[in-house]
């Protein structure tokens, strides 16, 4: 729990014309979990988009394990041991459970045996990806295209993970078994920088949480901080 | 089209699309005509000499375009006169265009009765109507095979060889053969095979195959890989073509065809040229092959309109035409005049076949180079 | 005897329409191209062949992969030069690039070599298999065989490589596969890469057994179409097996409704497929 | 609120009549090319119904306008007179789309271009083997129409005008109705539209009916006036490519595009066939590759072009 | 009260997996009902199967006492049958308030445009959406396209609201203010099918709870005693949500 894995500076993007991210500044530390949480439409998703090079910058430094990576494509994040999985999923229409999560290792060069060795990892953490592993992966109930989605992000075996929406649409008992699986995920030695909406799960799993509002990162603190912090309860905890 | 130097002829040309081939082979008569005459001064008329002027536009192979452009020569470039578009159907439809206008057009590639009998007055063909082939075929064939009774005939489906197989169903008819197989293909067909495989059933003596290039270097080569046998075989219009020759190689021998003319052919004439042998020279001079009937029918066109402007002595339609309609052109081509309908018959297309790899004529007798073969190779 | 020889025609031309079909389906399936070009590169492949032919000897049925490997590196990039900077826009966008593209390569091939119809003369011709009472042309044995065995590389190419999963990825969400570390521009120029390839090989094998020419183009266009419809789009299996149904269904179409009804039959076929199976015989969304 | 109706109803034809005895006393190869020009607007105006505010991709134009060409060629050499058989042609293709829509249009989209792709070539076959009717192969003839007030030639232009003023109402109409509104729900999401409440089968079918009454009218007067027809010509597959290039040009689903288009398109054509004859085709066809590379949004992407709208509906969803 | 829905029966199998089977429900008129399951229980193909957008193998499903298992969407919409979608929906290229009128125009059968244009105005206002009307739908952010998507289905004056998760990726704040909503909606007089993975949001509005697993219908009933059922806690909620329900002494 050392060393910082990501460092982000003044960053700035947008999409088109319409600048959304004004400044975000961000630090993920080796091993850790940090969540970043923020009401509708503050830019969490775009920040992330940025962040594995879906979206050129205007402005600002992403610093990968101290590389300087701002402006680079994304098979230059994922070579870098980033891995996102994005908000909706978006796992391939057409193919099977067992080719997405193979298309997860596309960038790596580790051979054949490493790559299979971690897919039956995956089947052993998602027993129900094992079941369905021949069905199209898109045909599948939400939550089990979660599982798929973040099963196929840790098949690049990143060490960074960015996950946006973890608990969308997730049963609440299969929300408590990602989370003991993010947590075993964690152990393992992969970082983790979260978006997540239930910020009760979020402070639960995180140790570090960066607040987003309007396109800024203004606030940060540990998970316990600002969990106690009145002003943070009131505006996205609810009642 | 008083005080001008240059006589004005409007030509469109399938330079694109599927008759592009044809279109090109057109144009390089048309140019070997321009150039003789205007090496030798141009066309005479009364004691003037006007230079030829040939305009093209492309029609794309689209019929329609045709008339678009037969219109556009008319009214736009204000042409003299008029060459026909490629074929018997385009022709068919712009003769129309030049009826309207009252512009004579000599139409280089149209053999179908259908496209004259429309009791058009500007339309003149220098080629002889279809039934010109399938007599004197019917004819060598019954006389060298007498015994030869069923006949089957594969016509593409589209106005030329559709007419054209016709006539070949009544030439054979008249001279008691049986018709045993008849049928048409599709435009665009790819593969003969099930047509040949049922013809082959009918077990023909003779047959007979219409269509353009591509469709006859197909059948031939069907026609041999499923072992269509047969006495005598006919196909019209490709083995005319050194190009159809080269595609399909030895399966060429013995094969027959009739052209409207042939480098072997011998006329003598009063045109530029001034006989079959000189055109065919000057032909292989400009462009390296010999001359093949589409070829000389562009320059055919040419050395009719020439004649028929020269004895007029004006560049007055109505006094060309009417010297169209009275005939007698000597050409390279043959004897030309036109029937009361416009269409040439005034000479006998030689019948060809391939022999050890060379075209001979083997009809009309007087022109033939060699006997008429059977069996097939 | 008669429906025998009949079935076999159907199924010997059946062959090479599989070969033409296959680069066609696999560029509308995997990139959503109707690629107009195909036809034209066909009759490419068929040129390359027939000089490679006239003046070094080379048998036509060798050369194929030598064509198609030769057309696929000018595939790649014209893809990845050109068509790339459209593929994110509807289908109609890139349809119309590519029948301009089309008007283009025809009019060069009119120009480059002349309409004339040219066709590879084998010496010593291949012959026929004579089976009694049936006969079946050699140079379409060859074709298909050679033909198959280049389709099963693709094939298999496509269903077990991580290249192959990753052509689907970009088929199916740009966004997703460049998340995962595929580089997609890259990818659709291989892809469109492996669809002129088979053209090329195609062109190459038919350079025997058809005449080639510019004008041919659109004719193979109209059956790799139809075949595609039939076997489904983006399925290799179902191109090789439509090109088989089309073969003999116009084969005994002629048969039964004589010859100029033939394609009547298969397109009217063709629609009432359309009308109960869209996706064709084999077809699917992904890729098989 | 009348404003709403009338000023589509009367404008397109107020502008067409004023063109007419501009153009119609000059030359005949002008009167051709405006001729041209109407048929093109009205055929671009046509799929654009169809293929832009319902974005369904139709490859039938030629279909229904060989239809409509054979149809009144049949006619009137029944005796019909030039009026009757245009009517009929139109008839003919609208009807025909009706009962064509209900087996095709629940297709989706690469599978509904496909399948009215066929229609042609099936038509065409058709026309091929009826031999008895149309003459199949051969061809056919039409009568020249009996014209008193105008020359043929002009009479050909005002018709062609015509459609191409009835066809830019139509499509003003549509934008501002009901329909409008529900084709371009389907255009975007047809399942959605569907759970909205769209009768997405009827409004499909008006659609595809109206787009082609004007073809097959177009296709009768196009057969009328060239008074020579045969199955390849009027079934070409390019009849079915043209006006969704003009289309694509102008831009694809706005009412004023498909017109800007198609004179683009008939200009750019013209030009380039008149000054080259041999690499014409060639030359169109990479200026077209350059209009997709660096205009993709068809024309109106140059700015002062302000008739057109843009083409909202080929947005690409995220 | 009569049954204002009624699915007797219903089986619905995707090639070999039986996603809905024999599902007997009925719904009163003015209710709320909450639908819980785990991923995958089948609760979106119920709403597909009911809407028209799958045809159920097997059953009936009678709505307002008429047949509508096999009737178009359009005509099952336009008796009544509101649904969202789990993935958002929009027509992307329209605006907002586009988007709205179009629902208001066909399924809640205003008499003209403008009619439409006024109610889907109204309906924006009531769903908070006014400020982003004139924003094209593709714009929005996934809370926007939710709230969109209700707007919608209000326009459509449904007798019958499916709610296919649409508070999902909604932060807790959010979640308030949107169960606000809902609510409202209820007040109105329309029948709720409240699908919700987030507990919060059920045991605050619905009184009664239908559990699906596995395509079968393994809970019917009263919110409290659903949730205490054995099997519901160890097919759907987990342990830790349990115990967490009991600390927070629900
Ligand atoms: N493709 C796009 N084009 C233009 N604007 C966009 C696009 N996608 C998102 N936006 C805008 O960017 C802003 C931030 O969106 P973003 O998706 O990053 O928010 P978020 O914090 O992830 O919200 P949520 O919690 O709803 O997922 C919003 O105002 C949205 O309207
Ligand atoms: N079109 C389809 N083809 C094949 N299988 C399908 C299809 N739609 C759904 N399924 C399967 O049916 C089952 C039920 O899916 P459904 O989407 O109804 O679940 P759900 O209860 O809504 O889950 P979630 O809470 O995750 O949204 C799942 O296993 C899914 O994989
Ligand atoms: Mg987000
Ligand atoms: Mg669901």
């Amino acid at each position: 729990m050392t060393g910082t894995l990501l460092k982000v500076e003044g960053l700035e993007t947008g999409y088109g014309d319409i600048q959304v991210v004004w400044r975000a500044d961000l630090e993920v530390r080796q091993g850790a979990i940090t969540a970043l949480i923020g009401s509708n439409g503050a830019g969490k998703t775009t920040l992330l988009r940025a962040l594995s090079g879906l979206l050129p910058l205007r402005n600002g430094a992403i610093f990968v394990s101290g590389r300087d990576l701002a402006g680079a494509s994304p098979q230059q994040f994922v070579e870098h041991g980033v891995a996102h999985v994005p908000e909706g999923r978006r796992l391939i229409t057409g193919l099977s459970v067992h080719d997405n999560l193979m298309l997860g290792a596309y960038r790596r060069k580790d051979g054949k045996q490493a790559i299979r060795a971690d897919l039956e990892r995956m089947y052993a953490l998602f027993p129900r990806l094992a079941e369905r592993r021949r069905q199209d992966a898109t045909t599948m109930s939400g939550g089990e295209q979660q599982m798929c989605a973040i099963a196929r992000g840790l098949m690049a075996a990143p060490g960074l993970l960015l996950i946006d929406e973890l608990s969308l649409g997730l049963a609440p008992a299969i929300v408590d078994q990602l989370v003991t699986t993010l947590e075993r995920v964690r152990a393992d030695g992969t970082s983790i920088l979260l978006v997540e909406q239930d910020v009760g799960i979020a402070l639960e799993l995180a140790d570090f949480v960066y607040v987003m509002d309007q396109g800024r990162t203004v606030r940060n603190g540990p998970a316990d901080e600002i969990a106690a912090d009145p002003s943070i309860i009131a505006a996205y905890m609810g009642t | 089209a008083n005080a001008k130097d240059s006589v004005v002829i409007g030509a469109p040309l399938p330079v694109t699309g599927a008759l592009s081939p044809e279109g090109t082979k057109l144009r390089q008569g048309y140019e070997l005509w321009r150039e003789q005459v205007n090496a030798a001064g141009g066309v005479k008329v009364g004691d003037r000499r006007l230079k030829v002027d040939l305009r093209y536009y492309d029609y794309q192979s689209q019929t329609p375009r045709a008339i678009q452009v037969a219109e556009k020569l008319i009214t736009d470039d204000k042409v003299d006169f008029l060459f026909s578009p490629f074929g018997s159907g385009a022709t068919k439809a712009a003769s129309a265009v030049a009826e309207k206008a009252g512009v004579p057009m000599i139409a280089s590639s149209a053999s179908s009765k259908e496209v004259f009998d429309q009791g058009y007055k500007n339309l003149f063909g220098v080629y002889t109507d279809n039934s010109t082939f399938s007599e004197p075929l019917a004819d060598l064939v019954k006389a060298k095979l007498p015994n030869a009774r069923r006949v089957a005939i594969l016509a593409r489906n589209d106005l030329y060889p559709l007419s054209l197989a016709n006539e070949f169903e009544k030439s054979a008819k008249k001279r008691g053969f049986d018709v045993v197989f008849f049928e048409k293909y599709a435009i665009g067909t790819l593969d003969h095979a099930s047509a040949l495989t049922q013809l082959r059933a009918a077990k023909p003596d003779w047959i007979v195959a219409t269509g353009y290039i591509n469709d006859l270097i197909t059948i031939r080569k069907q026609a041999a890989d499923l072992k269509v046998g047969g006495e005598a075989f006919t196909l019209i219009n490709g083995p005319a073509y050194q190009e159809w020759i080269s595609a399909v190689g030895p399966l060429a021998e013995n094969v027959t065809t009739a052209s409207w003319f042939h480098p072997v052919a011998r006329y003598s004439s009063d045109d530029v040229f001034g006989s079959s042998a000189k055109f065919v020279e000057l032909f292989k001079a400009k462009y390296g092959s010999e001359p093949d009937f589409t070829q000389a029918s562009g320059s055919a066109v040419g050395v009719v309109l020439q004649q028929a402007i020269e004895r007029a002595g004006s560049l007055d339609r109505d006094k060309v035409r009417a010297e169209l309609k009275k005939g007698g052109f000597k050409t390279f081509f043959g004897p030309i005049s036109f029937s009361d309908i416009g269409i040439a018959d005034s000479y006998v297309p030689p019948v060809l076949q391939i022999q050890d790899g060379k075209v001979q004529v083997v009809a009309p007798a007087e022109i033939a180079t060699s006997t008429f073969r059977t069996g097939l190779k | 005897m008669l429906w025998l020889q009949v079935l076999v025609n159907g199924l010997a031309v059946g062959g090479l329409y599989a070969c033409i079909a296959v680069g066609f389906s696999l560029v509308w399936g995997v990139l959503n191209i109707i690629n107009i070009l195909h036809g034209s590169l066909i009759v490419l492949g068929g040129y390359l062949a027939f000089f490679a032919h006239q003046y070094w000897g080379i048998n036509p049925f060798l050369f194929a992969p030598l064509a198609g490997a030769v057309m696929f590196a000018g595939g790649v990039a014209l893809q990845y030069c050109v068509i790339n900077h459209v593929m994110a826009r509807p289908f109609l966008i890139t349809l119309l690039l590519t029948f301009g593209l089309n008007l283009f390569l025809d009019n060069s091939m009119l120009a480059l070599f002349s309409a004339d119809y040219r066709k590879v003369l084998l010496n010593p011709a291949p012959g026929v298999f004579d089976l009694g009472s049936i006969v079946v042309p050699a140079d379409r044995i060859y074709a298909t065989l050679v033909g198959l065995v280049l389709i099963s590389a693709l094939a298999l190419l496509l269903r077990f490589t991580q290249f192959g999963r990753a052509i689907i990825a970009v088929r199916m969400d740009r966004d997703a596969a460049a998340l995962l570390g595929v580089n997609v521009r890259w990818t659709y120029a291989v892809a469109f890469g492996l669809g002129v390839f088979m053209a090329g090989s195609a062109g190459a094998l038919l350079s025997a057994i058809f005449p080639i020419s510019p004008v041919a183009s659109a004719g193979y266009l109209s059956k790799a179409f139809v075949i595609c419809v039939i076997g489904g789009l983006g399925s290799i299996p179902g191109a090789v097996i439509g090109g088989f149904a089309l073969g003999v269904i116009e084969s005994f179409g002629a048969l039964l409704l004589g010859p100029e009804h033939a394609l009547t039959l298969a397109f009217v076929l063709l629609i009432a497929l359309l009308a109960v199976r869209p996706s064709g015989l084999l077809g699917r969304q992904g890729f098989a | 609120m009348m404003l709403r109706i009338a000023l589509p109803l009367a404008l397109p034809f107020a502008i067409v009549a004023v063109a007419f005895v501009l153009l119609s006393q000059t030359d005949a190869y002008i009167i051709r090319l405006a001729t041209t020009f109407g048929m093109y607007a009205a055929l671009a105006l046509a799929w654009n119904i169809i293929g832009g505010i319902a974005g369904y991709p139709s490859f039938a134009t030629a279909a229904f306008f060989g239809l409509g060409a054979y149809v009144t060629a049949v006619a009137q050499n029944l005796g019909a007179p030039l009026l009757v058989g245009v009517g009929l042609a139109g008839a003919g293709a609208a009807l025909f789309a009706g009962l064509l829509g209900s087996a095709i249009l629940h297709l989706r989209g690469k599978y509904f271009a496909i399948a009215s792709l066929v229609i042609a070539e099936v038509l065409r076959e058709l026309t091929n083997s009826w031999t008895s009717v149309t003459g199949g192969g051969m061809g056919i003839n039409l009568p020249l129409a009996k014209t008193t007030l105008l020359t043929q030639p002009q009479l050909y232009l005002a018709a062609m005008l015509f459609l191409a003023a009835a066809a830019t109402s139509a499509s003003m109409l549509i934008d501002r109705s009901r329909l409008g509104v529900a084709l371009r729900c389907i255009a975007q999401n047809e399942d959605a539209a569907q759970i909205i409440g769209v009768d997405t089968r009827m409004a499909k079918t008006w659609a595809f009916v109206i787009s082609s009454l004007f073809i097959g009218l177009v296709g009768g007067v196009y057969a009328s006036w060239v008074t020579y027809i045969d199955p390849t010509d009027v079934y070409d597959g390019a009849m079915s490519v043209k006006p969704i290039l003009m289309a694509l040009l102008g831009g694809v689903g706005s009412v004023f595009g498909p017109v800007l288009g198609a004179f683009a398109y008939l200009l750019l054509e013209e030009l380039l066939w008149r000054n080259l004859l041999e690499f014409h085709a060639g030359i169109l066809g990479l200026l077209v590759v350059l209009l997709v590379l660096f205009l993709p949004g068809g024309l109106s992407q140059i700015r002062g072009v302000g008739l057109v709208s843009l083409p909202k509906i080929w947005r690409r969803a995220p | 009260m009569t049954a204002l829905l009624e699915l007797k029966g219903v089986t619905k199998r995707f090639r070999g997996l039986e996603a809905l089977s024999d599902i007997n429900l009925s719904l009163k008129s003015g209710e709320i009902v909450g639908l819980i399951g785990p991923n995958g229980a089948g609760k979106t193909t119920l709403v597909n199967v009911i809407t028209g957008v799958h045809t159920a193998d097997a059953g009936s499903i009678t709505f307002n006492g008429a047949p509508i298992a096999h009737m178009r969407r359009d005509r099952i919409a336009r008796l009544g049958v509101a649904r969202t979608f789990q993935v958002v929906q929009p027509f992307p290229a329209m605006t907002v308030l586009e988007n709205v009128t179009a629902a208001a125009l066909f399924g809640g059968g205003a008499a003209s445009i403008a009619e439409a244009r006024d109610a889907a105005a109204h309906h924006l206002a009531f769903c908070g959406l006014t400020d982003q009307a004139g924003k094209p739908a593709a714009n929005l952010t996934l809370a926007g396209r939710k709230r969109l998507e209700l707007a919608k289905s209000l326009a459509l004056r449904p007798k019958l609201l499916m709610l296919d998760e649409v508070n999902a990726g909604l932060n807790p704040a959010e979640v308030d203010a949107a169960l606000e909503l809902i609510t409202r909606i209820a007040a109105q007089g329309a029948t709720i099918l409240l699908i919700e993975h987030l507990m919060k949001v059920v045991t605050r509005t619905a009184r009664r709870l239908v559990v699906l697993h596995h395509g079968k219908l393994i809970a019917d009933g009263p919110v409290a005693s659903v949730l205490s059922d054995e099997t519901v806690v160890e097919a759907y909620l987990g342990r830790r949500y349990a115990e967490r329900m009991a600390g927070a002494g629900i």
